[in-house]
């Protein structure tokens, strides 16, 4: 690893040998190799920032939130709402009110599917895509099937990207009260048009959600600018925490919609008769909140807002177009779609070895990835693939670990043909 | 590249399988299928009596499933359905407990060739694959009973 | 803090001193004076063990679980799955399959809540008590108000007990498909007679579930020995982390309960019209769990079992009947509830002191208690109060800092009166 | 105790309120309620043209929010209702943005002995029970425009 961290910086101020050097675990090796975690997209490592963030908070300055009146409450509960600040910054939220803490993505999806779907009624349908993560297919099967609503299936066009006419065409009897859709692909690596979609959304009368688990990673997220109605995305993905998850929310509908959860922190006034609810966002907060991993996510955007997202993608932006160029040579690999605006994932086949003995023959080298369906079945029948392997980028990635994942398939390829 | 867990012997076979070739008029078969990666086996037996006398297998998978249902197919060929359940616990005792533990071994027959499969015990996510095949020739087998 | 480590162990093999050095927050000072934490039953501090636990994973190995075919992703998995195990043996359940993680007990009362109550039908009721935390409580009243079932109310003695022969009545007409009850009140410091509730419960043909949260902390849990069918906790007041609880229920229950929420690795596969579900726990366990902080809450069980809870229970009893025997000696302090069986909760109000005034003096002087309802209005109500303060004590508690408690309550009495 | 936050004349007003004796007739009243404690004060106003004449509450609370309920009646005796605005105004002010902030201060009436409550600044969760008789007043005068 030490050649790695003698890479000059990429791009003016992205100094990659000192980002590295704050991920503890990239000095690791694996079966005697050092370790190339080229499978960000399924979780990101974290940097010390984060790690010392929750251990320093446990250390010197952790007690329960909210309903204490004793310092180590008051300074938790300022930490925790500080992370709310944060993260309101980050996505360019109107209002902290709208930011609400879940588990994950997964959980921030069910929450609208339970809430908002509750106010569905038969007649009215969800419109999904076909290249949903199953974190947005099964919350809104599972609504149909509670509900009596319809689920609607857009389209993906063979290079991969959303079939936008197809989708208005879906869109077009005013049935819609939900548009659902990904952000950014997490096989595919496909950025969507949001701006357009939500337009379109809109000018049907239904609401947008995006699915920004990948997404928000990767560039600026400005839920303003692109006319989301909700946004989602998880902790675990931007170099932050497990166990945390954003919902954002516009205010007026957070107001409008039922709690999911009852609770502890979520009323204002309770008999054993009726509860009263609090605002939001506690309203969607029941029970102790993850007020470590609140406070760890809050470091990990402080983290990655100092670097700067220009920084980011310019350097995400590089690796992904010198991976396709070497991916490219390796005889027999095909990448998986082709589309118009891509982030730093890349799924591939080759053609005589089986995606599992890729990833488990990458891994006897040291580099990790991942195989399989990457949890979007639809997506992989779609595209007549059971699985692909999945290289993917982060912030710490460097060009000479794209190049050692290169020469390795070429190796495995060999070994196999 | 890493002769520890892709011994040349699976890779062949998973390359270029000798016993997948159509059985006409099977008297049992059986299927395995993992819906976590796709992969599915499916085993195709004709029996004589007790004893299976032919097996073949049609395998969508990765190489350490298909070498293994190659290699099960090859061992399996000419036992008796009791050796056949035999040899399924003494391959999953490879994979599950260590080879070398006697007690699992005592009074079971030879796993021969199948013995290449011994390192995928180190790669739990993988064990799945090497044990599909053999998922499937319980549920063939299964037929055979009732 | 000094005369604190000095403090002699309290029984055989319990080395006081030994234990709270692991607890670094317990040397912070708060107001210039040494912090004293009498705020366990909201949130437990944390033990080194825990936090390095934490931390480690983060700095070493760490990837997403369960669907990684490489060495850190499966190296994960099994520290992951290893946790489920240590929390099965901890509550002594049958199987491992029987834990699930949840977010914190009141997801995973909300859990129950949703997937084994739609299967409830009307005219068939659930059965709380006048103590319950509005963890269990709420989500009771949202499944009554969502499925048009019963929600009975059993009371409590004037000393703070479950009055049981009322609880049986309530049972009588054969209508109630579940017992919902704490097994430790978090106001009252009540340990309920499990036992003899489960045993009623199943003799009116319902099942019974206890909310942990408070109980676990305390003594053994044997969910088997109880005769639960359903079974809560925590993970922040285990000495564990925040954003992770537990769901412990009987395996043949959790099998035909439908799945709470849906996403990824809940699954076996999946088309756009229908989803097949994983076995249990997994069924139940949508999205990227709180991985890191499950390893935590491994950890936490471990480290509390290897001081082993004899010596915690007998520690905790001494404490609490000194503090009894303090608190009596401050003029005008009133200990609210009388219970045939107490954990480490101890609730008062002072005749011309209001609680929030209490709490905020206490502080002044490093104390750290809590004041208010507790997560517990209809309690209150039926106590004939709006708030009490609220002292608790943990494994790390000492004589001299409930002593440091009552002499500074008396000092506030005088400054007031 | 802690003088700093407790000063004496907080204490003695929360204690034996000056102004809590029952008003017959108001003319507006106004409550204000923190479910989080249960503590609740009620106001009860008499009016004179735009001039509060005369001012009484009913508090069930802790020190902070008694005596804040006191030392507001006794201030609010006399004033309009555009000063009663203003003193809100800056008493949320001394609460919430320092009290010094020079801004803040500019052309508003003396809080007077309400300064006390100063200290309650440094303690965030405690600021809702010096406010909680400010929201009970802004409830009453809002009667006062309709
Ligand atoms: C008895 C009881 N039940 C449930 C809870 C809820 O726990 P959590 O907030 O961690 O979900 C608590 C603690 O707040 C409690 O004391
Ligand atoms: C596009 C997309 N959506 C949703 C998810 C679910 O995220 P989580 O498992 O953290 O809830 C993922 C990642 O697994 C993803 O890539």
């Amino acid at each position: 690893m030490t050649a790695m961290t003698t890479t000059p910086p990429h791009t003016g101020g992205f100094d990659l040998a000192a980002i590295r050097a704050q991920f503890p675990i990239l000095s690791e090796t694996v079966h005697g190799r050092p370790l190339v975690f080229l499978d960000s997209a399924a979780s990101a490592q974290k940097p010390e920032a984060v790690i010392s963030a929750m251990a320093e908070t446990m250390r010197h300055q952790y007690a329960n939130i909210h309903r204490g009146l004793h310092w180590m409450s008051e300074r938790t509960t300022e930490a925790y709402e500080n992370a709310r600040d944060l993260i309101a910054g980050f996505l360019n939220a109107p209002s902290r009110n709208e930011i609400i803490f879940t588990r994950n993505s997964t959980e921030a999806i069910n929450l609208v599917a339970h809430s908002f779907g509750s106010m569905l009624k038969p007649g009215q349908a969800v419109l999904i895509s076909e290249m949903e993560h199953h974190a947005n297919l099964i919350p809104w099967q599972m609504l149909r099937d509670r509900a009596g609503i319809e689920l609607r299936v857009a389209p993906i066009t063979d290079a991969g990207d959303i079939d936008l006419p197809a989708l208005e065409a879906l869109l077009a009897d005013g049935k819609v009260a939900l548009v659902a859709i990904t952000h950014m692909s997490n096989v595919l690596g496909t950025i969507t048009p949001a701006r357009q979609i939500a337009d379109m959304a809109h000018a049907a009368g239904a609401l947008v959600l995006f699915d920004g688990s990948q997404a928000v990673v990767h560039h600026r997220t400005d839920v303003q600018a692109l006319g989301a109605d909700f946004y989602t995305f998880t902790g675990h993905k931007l170099y932050g925490p497990t166990g945390i998850g954003v919902l954002w929310a516009r205010q007026a509908l957070l107001e409008d919609m039922p709690p999911f959860l009852g609770g502890g922190d979520m009323i204002s006034t309770v008999t054993f008769e009726k509860a009263t609810w609090a605002h939001v966002p506690h309203k969607f907060e029941a029970g102790t909140p993850a007020i470590v991993e609140a406070i760890g996510l809050g470091a990990a955007v402080s983290w990655v807002d100092a670097i700067g997202f220009e920084a980011i993608a310019a350097h995400e932006q590089a690796l992904t177009t010198h991976a396709l160029a070497r991916l490219a040579e390796v005889p027999g690999l095909v990448v998986t779609g082709n589309p118009a605006c891509r982030g730093g994932v890349v799924s591939f086949t080759m053609a005589d070895v089986h995606p599992h003995d890729i990833a488990t023959l990458l891994d006897r080298n040291g580099i990790a990835v991942r195989a399989g369906h990457h949890c979007a079945e639809p997506l992989m029948r779609r595209l007549g693939l059971s699985a692909t392997a999945r290289a993917s980028f982060g912030i710490y990635t460097s060009k000479d670990e794209i190049d050692t994942l290169a020469d390795t398939l070429v190796r495995i390829r060999d070994f196999f043909v | 590249m890493d002769e520890a867990l892709y011994d040349r012997l699976i890779v062949t076979r998973a390359r270029k399988p000798l016993h997948a070739a159509p059985l006409a008029n099977p008297d049992v078969s059986g299927e395995g299928k993992n819906p976590l990666c796709g992969d599915r086996t499916r085993l195709d037996i004709r029996l004589d009596g007790p004893h299976i006398a032919q097996i073949s297998h049609h395998t969508r998978g990765c190489a350490i499933c298909a070498a293994t249902a190659d290699l099960m197919a090859e061992r399996l060929a000419g036992c008796s359905i009791e050796q056949a359940d035999a040899l399924s616990h003494r391959f999953s005792a490879l994979l599950r407990d260590g080879a070398d533990r006697p007690r699992t071994q005592a009074g079971l027959p030879e796993l021969g060739a199948l013995q290449a499969l011994a390192p995928v015990r180190a790669h739990k996510a993988r064990i799945r694959c090497a044990e599909l095949p053999w998922i499937a020739l319980k549920e063939a087998l299964s037929h055979v009973r009732n």
